[in-house]
């Protein structure tokens, strides 16, 4: 499968390209990751204050 | 005592009558002022901690490099540079941190002038106590490092403006570290990227003195740089202490 | 001025609900304008006259360099409305930026190690553009570690701000010096391309990974808003409801 | 005829965090008058204090001074006010005279004079000359009872005036502050519990 050893060499620069694009795919997804868990960690501290006075504040 | 109409200042001591006259925000900063020096006068000893700071970090360099004054000239612009700018660092962290813990700072947002010029009064005494001795002492030290007599002059030009840039900037760090409890590393944190122009412009300038090429270039921008931090940072730093009093 | 119409669009509850019901508006355009950039840069995009195949790193490195700058200067515009009108949403906004810019900042140059790896033979070349990010990522660490430093938010949240408005007044003197500083020792640049202007083919798959990285930086950011705003909230009664909704 | 209540406080809330410490707090001290605020602690008197001073921010209601809203000119307000918090604003290396001197001189011009005159009043002249390093902490509070009255402003605001002060200390704030209110001032204060004042002119504010 020559055609996908060439696409994957990228003219030789394959070994800086594939590192770079694997990185920022990397950043993407864990920057969602980061973001959800701090919504569920707001969630579940503002439970925790609403437990913990509970009437209106 | 019949009771004076509001408007009249009130009598606030028996038999002496104190009808105050206000204090100017100029009055207020140089009392400021005034009292920041007899301050760091009666600890007299912590005078003499920025410049031997200074003067050790730059001996370091040729232990740790070469002996070689030939060489030592080429690092010497860098070296003075960094070597100053920690220096004025070090000072900083209790630029504001003492009169916050005995209430002063408080009694300064309080007193109905400026709050931004009092904190400059504040920054100058700063620069006075460090700035200025470092700016005096780098070019002999320049010359430790090799470099020539005729050079020391535009050092001495480039280091005056540099760490008045550095204290001024130096205060924002100062103002903004104040929420946080030990805040000196991370006073550098914040301190450093902004010196970073100052620390380009600053270097070169040396750098053309030593070589005793015309440093005018470096120096302009050294200057423009100086001019903004001396306008816009002490109104970033009231900002900061104020944000720190609530 | 009464801004009370204002006051009710940057009430909490609003806000909340609303950065929920406009995540997946962004989310999937952002999703679509990055994998068809994607295709595009990879296979369709012909090849650089002098740097060939490793020309197309372009297409994450200069979306990410893009984001560190754009991130930056949102967080302190948000900071700066939230310091001078006391508008909670807007700390929350500039609270929100600094994570993901940093991020960024960190794959902007990364990625631009990796693309001038072949060329200057090292990774770290002190390149203008490569010194500039890493004084930005800096800017960034300072931020986040004054924000961690101060225990009360709404302090952390002032505090901040102003130094947010401190650094991107200097982020264009930064860059400036440091491109001044660069001219006089000429490090060779990264971004040296065959022809002065990109061929379309070239430019297309670029500005829509522009356009896609910007729609998940909205997406992402109004994530991280909802949790933002929780941690503001104080209102029991509607904190409630946001829980259970 | 005086200005009606020279400072009026409406509907104030502030929240200290995530904590809700005052709720909705009204009062309106007029010439000659005293506001004693009581509370246990933490019910929030010292926040109290310096939201009426404008330091602490509040997100509901007013604090007006001769009839404006304080923040539409800050420094005029300060101009006129002095506040004494729990540490007395001294610096330690200095004097109690040369502390006196800077702290009132950064409000008004006095002649050293009038500052032997204000220690000797608050009965501080044999330390006045002293290093405040070396003062008992209520040695440090009389001064800083010096320093208020050099300031010459007509609305004092005291957190606690009374703290380390044996009871001759408590007599001299009780006269202090009941000059201050016949000469045509205005005194507000955080206490623990009543101060030595007369207390037909004494308007009490508990906050629970």
């Amino acid at each position: 499968m020559p055609a996908v050893m060439h696409f994957l060499s990228m003219g030789g620069r394959g070994q800086y390209l594939w590192p770079a694009y694997g990185l920022t795919l990397v950043v993407i997804v864990m920057n969602v990751v980061w973001a959800r868990t701090i919504v569920r960690e707001a969630r579940e501290d503002a439970r925790r204050r609403l437990l913990m006075d509970g009437g209106e504040r | 005592m019949k009771p004076l109409p509001l408007t009249a200042e009130p009598s606030g001591v028996d038999g002496v009558c104190l009808t105050p006259r206000r204090a100017s925000s100029w009055q207020a900063a140089t009392r400021v002022f005034l009292r920041d020096l007899k301050l760091a006068f009666r600890k007299r000893g912590q005078l003499i901690q920025p410049i031997a700071f200074f003067i050790i970090v730059t001996a370091m360099f040729p232990l740790a490099f070469t002996p070689e004054l030939t060489r030592l000239r080429e690092v010497a612009p860098g070296v003075l540079w960094v070597s100053a700018l920690l220096a004025s660092l070090l000072a900083l962290e209790f630029l504001f941190r003492d009169d916050r813990e005995d209430g002063t700072l408080e009694q300064y947002a309080l007193s109905g002038h400026s709050l931004t010029g009092l904190l400059f009064a504040k920054t100058c005494v700063h620069w006075l106590l460090t700035g200025l001795p470092l700016a005096l002492v780098a070019p002999l030290m320049g010359g430790a490092l090799g470099v020539p007599i005729e050079a020391m002059p535009g050092i001495l030009a480039a280091l005056l403006l540099g760490t008045v840039s550095l204290s001024v900037i130096g205060a924002i760090g100062a103002a903004l570290t104040l929420g946080v409890k030990r805040g000196g590393v991370l006073l550098s944190l914040l301190t450093l990227p902004l010196a970073v122009p100052v620390m380009i412009f600053g270097a070169r300038a040396t750098e053309l003195a030593i070589r005793g090429v015309d440093a005018a270039a470096p120096l302009y921008l050294l200057g423009a740089i100086t001019v903004l931090g001396l306008t816009l940072g002490p109104i970033a730093a009231a900002a900061a202490v104020r944000i720190s009093l609530e | 001025m009464d801004w009370k119409w204002f006051h009710r669009l940057a009430s909490p509850p609003y806000i909340y609900g609303l950065a929920g019901r406009l995540i997946p508006w962004f989310a999937w355009p952002a999703a679509v304008s990055m994998v068809v950039a994607l295709y595009l840069g990879l296979f369709v995009a012909p090849p650089d006259r002098i740097q060939g195949e490793g020309f197309r790193i372009l297409y994450v490195h200069a979306p990410s360099a893009w984001m560190s700058v754009m991130v930056y200067t949102i967080m302190a515009l948000s900071a700066a409305i939230g310091l001078i009108w006391r508008i909670k949403i807007a700390h929350a906004v500039a609270a929100s930026c600094a994570p993901i810019g940093a991020s960024f900042t960190a794959v902007a140059l990364i990625t631009g190690m990796l693309w001038g790896k072949p060329m200057w033979g090292t990774y770290w070349e002190w390149d203008p553009r490569l010194t500039s990010e890493l004084v930005l990522f800096f800017l960034y660490l300072g931020y986040m570690a004054l924000r961690s430093g101060i225990e009360d938010l709404a302090q952390a949240d002032r505090a901040s701000a102003v130094l947010a408005i401190v650094g991107v007044v200097n982020v264009p003197i930064i860059h400036f010096s440091v491109e001044w500083w660069n001219s006089l020792h000429q490090a060779p640049s990264v971004m040296k391309f065959g022809k002065p202007t990109m061929a379309w083919s070239m430019l297309e798959p670029l500005l829509l990974m522009l356009l896609g990285f910007t729609l998940y930086f909205a997406a992402v950011l109004l994530i991280r808003l909802r949790g933002e705003v929780l941690r503001r909230e104080r209102a029991a009664t509607w904190l409630r409801q946001a829980l259970e909704g | 005829m005086s200005l009606g209540s020279a400072l009026t406080v409406e509907r104030l809330h502030v929240w200290r965090g995530s904590a809700h410490v005052l709720r909705g707090v009204n009062f309106a001290v007029d010439t000659g008058q005293l506001l004693e605020v009581r509370g246990a602690n933490g019910a929030g008197k010292t926040t109290l204090i310096r939201t009426v001073c404008g330091l602490v921010h509040a997100e509901e209601g007013r604090v007006s001074w001769r009839g404006r809203e304080v923040h539409a000119d800050l420094a005029a307000f300060h101009a006129e006010m002095a506040y004494v918090g729990h540490d007395g604003a001294l610096k330690a290396d200095l004097t109690g005279e040369e502390n006196l001197a800077y702290a009132a001189g950064l409000r008004s011009v006095i002649t050293r004079r009038e500052v032997v005159a204000a220690v000797e009043r608050v009965g501080a002249g044999a330390y006045a000359g002293r290093m405040v390093r070396t003062l008992s902490a209520g040695q440090r509070r009389r001064l800083a009872l010096a320093t208020i009255l050099l300031s010459g402003a007509v609305l004092w605001l005291f957190d606690e005036p009374t703290t380390n002060l044996d009871n001759r200390g408590q007599a001299l704030v009780g006269s202090l502050i009941a000059e201050h209110l016949a000469s045509g001032g205005m005194v507000v204060a955080a206490v623990h519990q009543s101060l030595m004042v007369a207390r037909d002119n004494v308007i009490e504010l508990d906050l629970g």
